[in-house]
């Protein structure tokens, strides 16, 4: 190994507590990767809560979920999927050091993620038009049993609005991403924070992945 | 080296001394002392909650502080010693200072989040003050519902906030670990060279990555149902308060592992260098930490025995947790193995990690009484399970937390500390501590229930003698307090390796460079071969 | 003044649980004393004698480290047999058993007996007959503690919770709210009173009656105008309530559940959880209307509505409890 | 970059797989098949992460220590789910109320 001066060289591609830019890069991936587990728990709190009222309130859970919009659910699954598409994309470009092409799939991400918040906006609205956000005025004609109704109201919003929140981070890393893009940071050398983002946005994309059926197709058929 | 020389070394401390240097440091060992500074006064806040607890008790009719103010300081006195003291404790200051140099890094693999780990404890951590200060939270650390959601109408939301903040500086620290042991370490350096503290800290931090976002999301779902009313856990509206406790304690029970793993990883480092003499079983106990991090993920049902949890699944919780309990014996019969033909000298750590082993011991015992089901149904949500906790966190943790910072001390600020004073605190506080917990065993088992101020007549003697084994505590807990304080400007120099001790950590100046190492080293000796350290050693044994 | 160190043993699994903590505390107090004495010989005998000592390595033995972890593993499931065995007696209280019914309401325990009588933070029962107590919460979560009696349940919101023993020693023993509920938990106590079955006949004759617990939920049921809809005969919209309990019921969903009290309860409190097969969900919620103890008063009444042949005043006629189903439950005489 | 890069044909192709999998799971959602369209339902969601995770997050190329940390966080989410419905499912067996 070379003879490491007293105190190394700090670059971007080279921080000083690496011995080399390959050891930086596996660490920050796989710190990623530990990050995803603990989001996969984060979430799984609340898939256990759900799993566990589902199987208390099957027809009640079955009713409130036919009243949601499915088709805008699964318009809105392919929205994500693309962007998740463009992203891949994106990280390819950056991979082989593209730096236009990188632009552009981070503004089709990006934009693809502002669209799926947008109908995300406009179901909830729809929600709270008809009642069905939990509180006081709360009313599901749907079930006769107002309880129940209610819990699968609060998971699909807590699910959902955190699902949400995630999307928005999201948006705010590519759009950092965008900036330094557009400075020519990003070389093939050093992209590790594309790939990174790449992670984290392809996670929120399986996270809806599972919510989407878990929510919005309980007992189609019953309609 | 006379002392100017020593003084104007370059290292870690001297490195810069105004305020931006230290609070926007990257410098691993930089940030453990700042968190040393920052539990040691959660230390002392939980202490002086502790101390009033005490008070009360004194009288069966508790006259000192009312009910509401009662029940505030015994959840203060929780929450402030959990998850602002034991929790971060070991792994935030001895583990951040000493994993990376323990296996040839220069510094944890990502520094900055290492940073942000610090300030996220602290935010938290005024969360939590500010609601103390603001009028205090009355729910319990456990935040039971419905009562925390419906009923309690106190400082809930803001002592959430603290934790749910604070709870993801445990999750980077964790993320930050398991990442730097994996990836950064020195050549030569195997997993099986490498010392049982880093196993200790990487088997907690296995912990932390997997537990703590499951109670970070049990918390927003109290939050949104205080703030929005939405119903997850209410009753009324045919929520479930019993998957409240499910979903907390599947946090709270591996947490309590947390706390205790880097303890024993500290532990296995004293026992070992101070009987010189590699630790028995050097597999086994690693490994057995580990195991303790994975069993401990199936156990949680033994804090449900009498919600109604059903009572299958009281048996399967019940029988998975006799299997959590035995690489703690494993460990224990480790390091008494380890005494045999040794040379064991009573520094002041060795006198932490005899304590240890014997407190810890009576608190795994007493663990087994209130794991067997029809037993726990008397005992538990009585002072016994009080006196089993503070067995395993009070005489286990903090016994060899203090432990780890005597023996780390010189290594850490270049002076020695007083050797006969930490004696002396030592032997208080191990009397002191005995005092204030055996009894409670006793007034457990003839039903004294937990959380109580105003109590039956008979169990006052008990509480007598508890109280006055804590004031005999707490003066224990000072005098580390002053002669640390006061080493750091009059004590000893300390040289590199001052008890002959064989970890990557020794082989540096005292206090360490701010790179730790000029040169990454190669390791080529096994762990804790004595034989490099001790010039010209008498062969004994 | 005598220091009491010892709970009292005054119920049938106090014995069970006191020898098993004299097993616990003899496994413990073996392997405490084991090593605590290794420490200290081994640190005595081995002390550093010279500064250069260089102790010879020993690394590991398989067998010792195998031995001490069966061995322990060993006594500790014998731990988890006797405990596992009590905590299985606990949880099935006889068929005999005599019923109480307990409301825990934040800081106080509300008693009902069958008979009528009604207590606040105190049980009179008989020695030597098992006492089941049906228990549940108007707010927040508490336990009915007894520790003479070695038994603790948690009494939750929403559901009801079961606890029995049989007093086996005459006394007046310490009732605890062992689950932190607000306030006033250190006050929420109370006191068992076991007496000789003689005396409590004498007190519960004694004590101002109120009818019996049926009676009141019979008064209660025509107060809500149950009787519109529940039918003796079954002929109205709904089914008739006559030899309902304990019995198994047929629901709209395909599901047969028993009808117990938790069954009742939640029939009054949220009608549309568990439909009848071949009935429309018309029930109105009685949620906020009735309270606990009305609840129970109800569950009571409709308890004594035995089949016809052992009930009062009901027509002889065939009593057809679902005209719509197709698999009528038979009533069995 | 050392490391392999794929191609904008694999990616095409498992983007329109996905698409067409998130139409089959809506499509299948109204057939009736009782208990079983949940198992269906989470059958294509786990296919779909599984493309997501392998394709997408290179999940192929990446270091066997990976893939060994997102298998445990699936075990550590089944062990939550499995003894906290071991607890839901049995309650009331053994005949008792609450127990």
């Amino acid at each position: 190994m070379a003879e490491q001066a007293h105190s190394p060289v700090e670059t971007l591609a080279l921080r000083e507590q690496f011995n080399t830019a390959e050891q930086q890069k596996e660490s920050s991936t796989f710190g990623m990767w530990i990050f995803l587990i603990t989001e996969v728990m984060f979430f799984g709190g609340l898939f256990l809560a759900y799993t566990v009222y589902r199987n208390t309130y099957p027809v009640v859970f079955g009713a409130a979920s036919t009243s949601l919009n499915a088709v805008i659910g699964a318009l809105n699954t392919a929205v994500l999927l693309c962007s998740s598409f463009t992203m891949v994309l994106g990280v390819r470009a950056a991979q082989l050091g593209r730096r236009r092409a990188l632009i552009v799939f981070l503004i089709l991400t990006l934009l693809l993620g502002m669209v799926f918040l947008g109908v995300k906006a406009y179901e909830w609205n729809e929600k709270f038009v008809e009642h069905h956000v939990p509180g006081a005025h709360f009313h599901f004609e749907g079930a006769a049993e107002q309880g129940p109704a209610q819990l699968f109201f609060s998971l699909y919003f807590a699910m959902t609005g955190l699902h949400a929140l995630h999307m928005v981070v999201g948006a705010g890393i590519l759009s950092w991403l965008l900036f330094h893009a557009v400075r020519g940071r990003f070389t093939a050398e050093y992209m590790t924070p594309v790939d990174i983002a790449g992670l984290y946005w392809h996670f929120v994309d399986i996270i809806w992945i599972f919510l989407f059926p878990l929510l919005y197709l309980i007992d189609r058929h019953m309609r | 080296m006379n002392t100017a020389a020593i003084e104007t070394q370059e290292n870690y401390l001297n490195a810069g001394y105004d305020l931006k240097s230290w609070l926007l440091t990257k410098d691993h060992k930089r940030i453990a002392i700042l968190y040393l500074i920052t539990i040691t006064i959660f230390f002392f806040i939980g202490g002086i909650f502790a101390s009033l607890i005490r008070i009360e008790l004194m009288t069966p009719q508790g006259g000192l502080v009312s009910s509401e103010t009662y029940n505030k300081l015994f959840t203060m006195h929780g929450i402030a010693m959990i998850f602002f003291f034991l929790i971060p404790s070991i792994p935030a200051t001895l583990g951040n200072f000493f994993l990376p140099m323990m296996i040839g890094a220069r510094d944890l693999a990502f520094p900055r989040i290492n940073l942000l780990s610090w300030y996220l404890l602290v935010i938290g951590g005024g969360f939590a003050i500010f609601a103390m200060l603001a009028g205090g939270v009355d729910t319990g650390w456990t935040f039971y519902t419905p009562y925390s959601t419906t009923y309690s109408n106190t400082w809930v939301i803001a002592t959430a906030l603290g934790i749910f903040v604070s709870g993801f500086s445990s999750i980077l620290t964790g993320l930050n670990f398991i990442v730097t042991v994996h990836r950064m370490r020195a050549p030569g350096m195997t997993w099986f060279r490498m010392p049982l503290f880093v196993w200790a800290n990487y088997a907690t931090a296995v912990i932390q990555v997997l537990g703590t976002p499951v109670v970070a999301v049990t918390i927003v779902l109290v939050f949104c149902e205080r703030v929005f009313h939405i119903g997850i856990f209410d009753p009324a509206l045919g929520g479930d308060p019993i998957l409240f406790q499910h979903m907390f304690w599947f946090y709270s029970h591996p947490a309590v592992y947390i706390m205790v793993l880097p303890a024993m990883g500290v532990i296995s480092e004293i026992i070992s260098v101070f009987s010189r003499k590699p630790i028995f079983g050097y597999h086994f106990v690693a490994f057995s930490s580990m195991a303790i991090a994975v069993i401990g993920f199936l156990v949680w049902g033994h804090h449900l025995f009498v919600s109604t949890q059903s009572v299958y699944a009281g048996l399967v919780f019940s029988f998975l947790s006799y299997f959590v309990a035995i690489p703690s014996a494993v460990k224990v019969f480790n390091w008494t193995a380890t005494l045999y033909k040794g040379s064991i000298s009573f520094a002041t750590p060795m006198l932490y990690a005899f304590g240890f082993i014997g407190l810890f011991t009576i608190g795994g015992l007493t663990g087994l009484f209130v794991a067997s089901l029809g037993f726990d149904v008397h005992v538990t949500d009585t002072y016994f399970v009080v006196a089993h906790f503070h067995y395993v966190m009070v005489g286990g943790t903090i016994m060899a937390f203090l432990g780890g910072l005597h023996y780390w001390w010189p290594k850490m600020t270049g002076r020695m500390y007083p050797e006969n004073w930490a004696k002396l605190s030592a032997a208080i506080i191990f009397v002191g501590f005995n005092l204030t917990f055996f009894p409670q065993f006793i007034l457990g088992y003839m039903g004294m229930p937990r959380r109580y101020h105003v109590y039956p007549d008979e169990f006052q003697v008990l509480h007598v003698l508890s109280t006055a084994g804590a004031s005999i505590l707490a003066i224990g807990y000072l005098f580390p307090m002053v002669y640390f304080m006061w080493s750091l400007r009059y004590g000893e120099l300390a040289p590199a390796n001052p008890w002959g001790a064989t970890g990557l950590e020794w082989t540096m100046q005292s206090p360490p460079p701010v790179h730790n190492f000029d040169k990454i080293p190669v390791v080529t000796h096994e762990v804790y071969d004595y034989s490099t350290v001790v010039k010209e050693g008498v062969e004994i044994g | 003044m005598k220091i009491p160190l010892f709970p009292e043993s005054a119920s049938n699994f106090a014995p069970d649980v006191d020898h098993l903590l004299f097993y616990l505390v003899g496994v413990s107090v073996f392997f405490t004393v084991l090593i605590f004495a290794a420490i200290f010989y081994f640190a005595i005998r081995y002390r550093r004698r010279a500064d250069n000592e260089l102790p010879k390595p020993i690394h590991a033995s398989l067998a010792l480290e195998i031995a001490w972890s069966v061995i322990p593993f060993g006594l500790t499931m014998i731990m988890f047999g006797w405990g596992a065995n009590i905590f299985f007696k606990e949880s099935r209280p006889p068929k005999n058993a005599m019923q109480v019914y307990v409301v825990a309401k934040q800081w106080m325990w509300k008693l009902q007996h069958m008979e009528g009588q009604r207590e606040i933070n105190e049980l009179h029962i008989p020695v030597g007959r098992p006492v089941r107590l049906v228990m549940t919460s108007e707010d927040a979560i508490h336990s009915f503690f007894v520790p003479a009696f070695r038994t603790k349940q948690d009494v939750v919101p929403g559901r009801y919770s079961t606890t029995w023993f049989i007093a086996t020693k005459p006394g007046k023993y310490h009732l605890f709210c062992a689950e932190y509920c607000g306030t006033k938990h250190s006050g929420m106590t109370g006191w068992i009173y076991a007496m000789e079955p003689q005396d409590y006949q004498a007190w519960l004759s004694g004590g101002r009656s109120f009818g019996s617990l049926a009676e009141s939920g019979e008064k209660l049921f025509q107060d809500l105008a149950c009787g519109n809809c529940h039918k003796v005969d079954g002929s109205g919209r709904c089914p008739s309530l006559v030899g309902l309990f304990g019995r198994s019921v047929q629901l709209a969903d395909g599901r047969t559940i028993e009808a117990d009290e938790a069954y009742l309860r939640e029939s009054i409190l949220q009608p549309d959880a568990k439909i009848v097969a071949g009935y429309q969900p018309l029930m109105p919620t009685f949620q906020g209307q009735v309270s606990e103890e009305g609840v129970l008063q109800l569950i009571e009444y409709i308890k004594s509505l035995a089949p016809p042949a052992a009930g009062a005043g009901t027509t002889p006629a065939e009593i057809n409890v679902n005209p719509g189903a197709a698999t009528a439950a038979p009533i069995d005489r | 970059m050392s490391e392999h890069v794929d191609s904008v044909k694999t990616y095409t192709a498992v983007w329109l797989i996905l698409l067409a999998l998130t139409g089959i799971t809506t499509g299948v959602a109204y057939i009736d098949l009782g208990a079983f369209s949940v198992v269906i339902a989470l059958l294509i969601a786990a296919v779909k992460m599984l493309l997501v995770a392998l394709f997408f997050m290179h999940m192929r190329h990446s270091t066997k220590l990976t893939q060994l940390a997102a298998a445990g966080a699936f075990l550590w989410l089944f062990i939550m789910m499995a003894f906290t419905l071991a607890d839901v499912w049995t309650r009331g067996l053994v005949g008792t109320l609450g127990r």
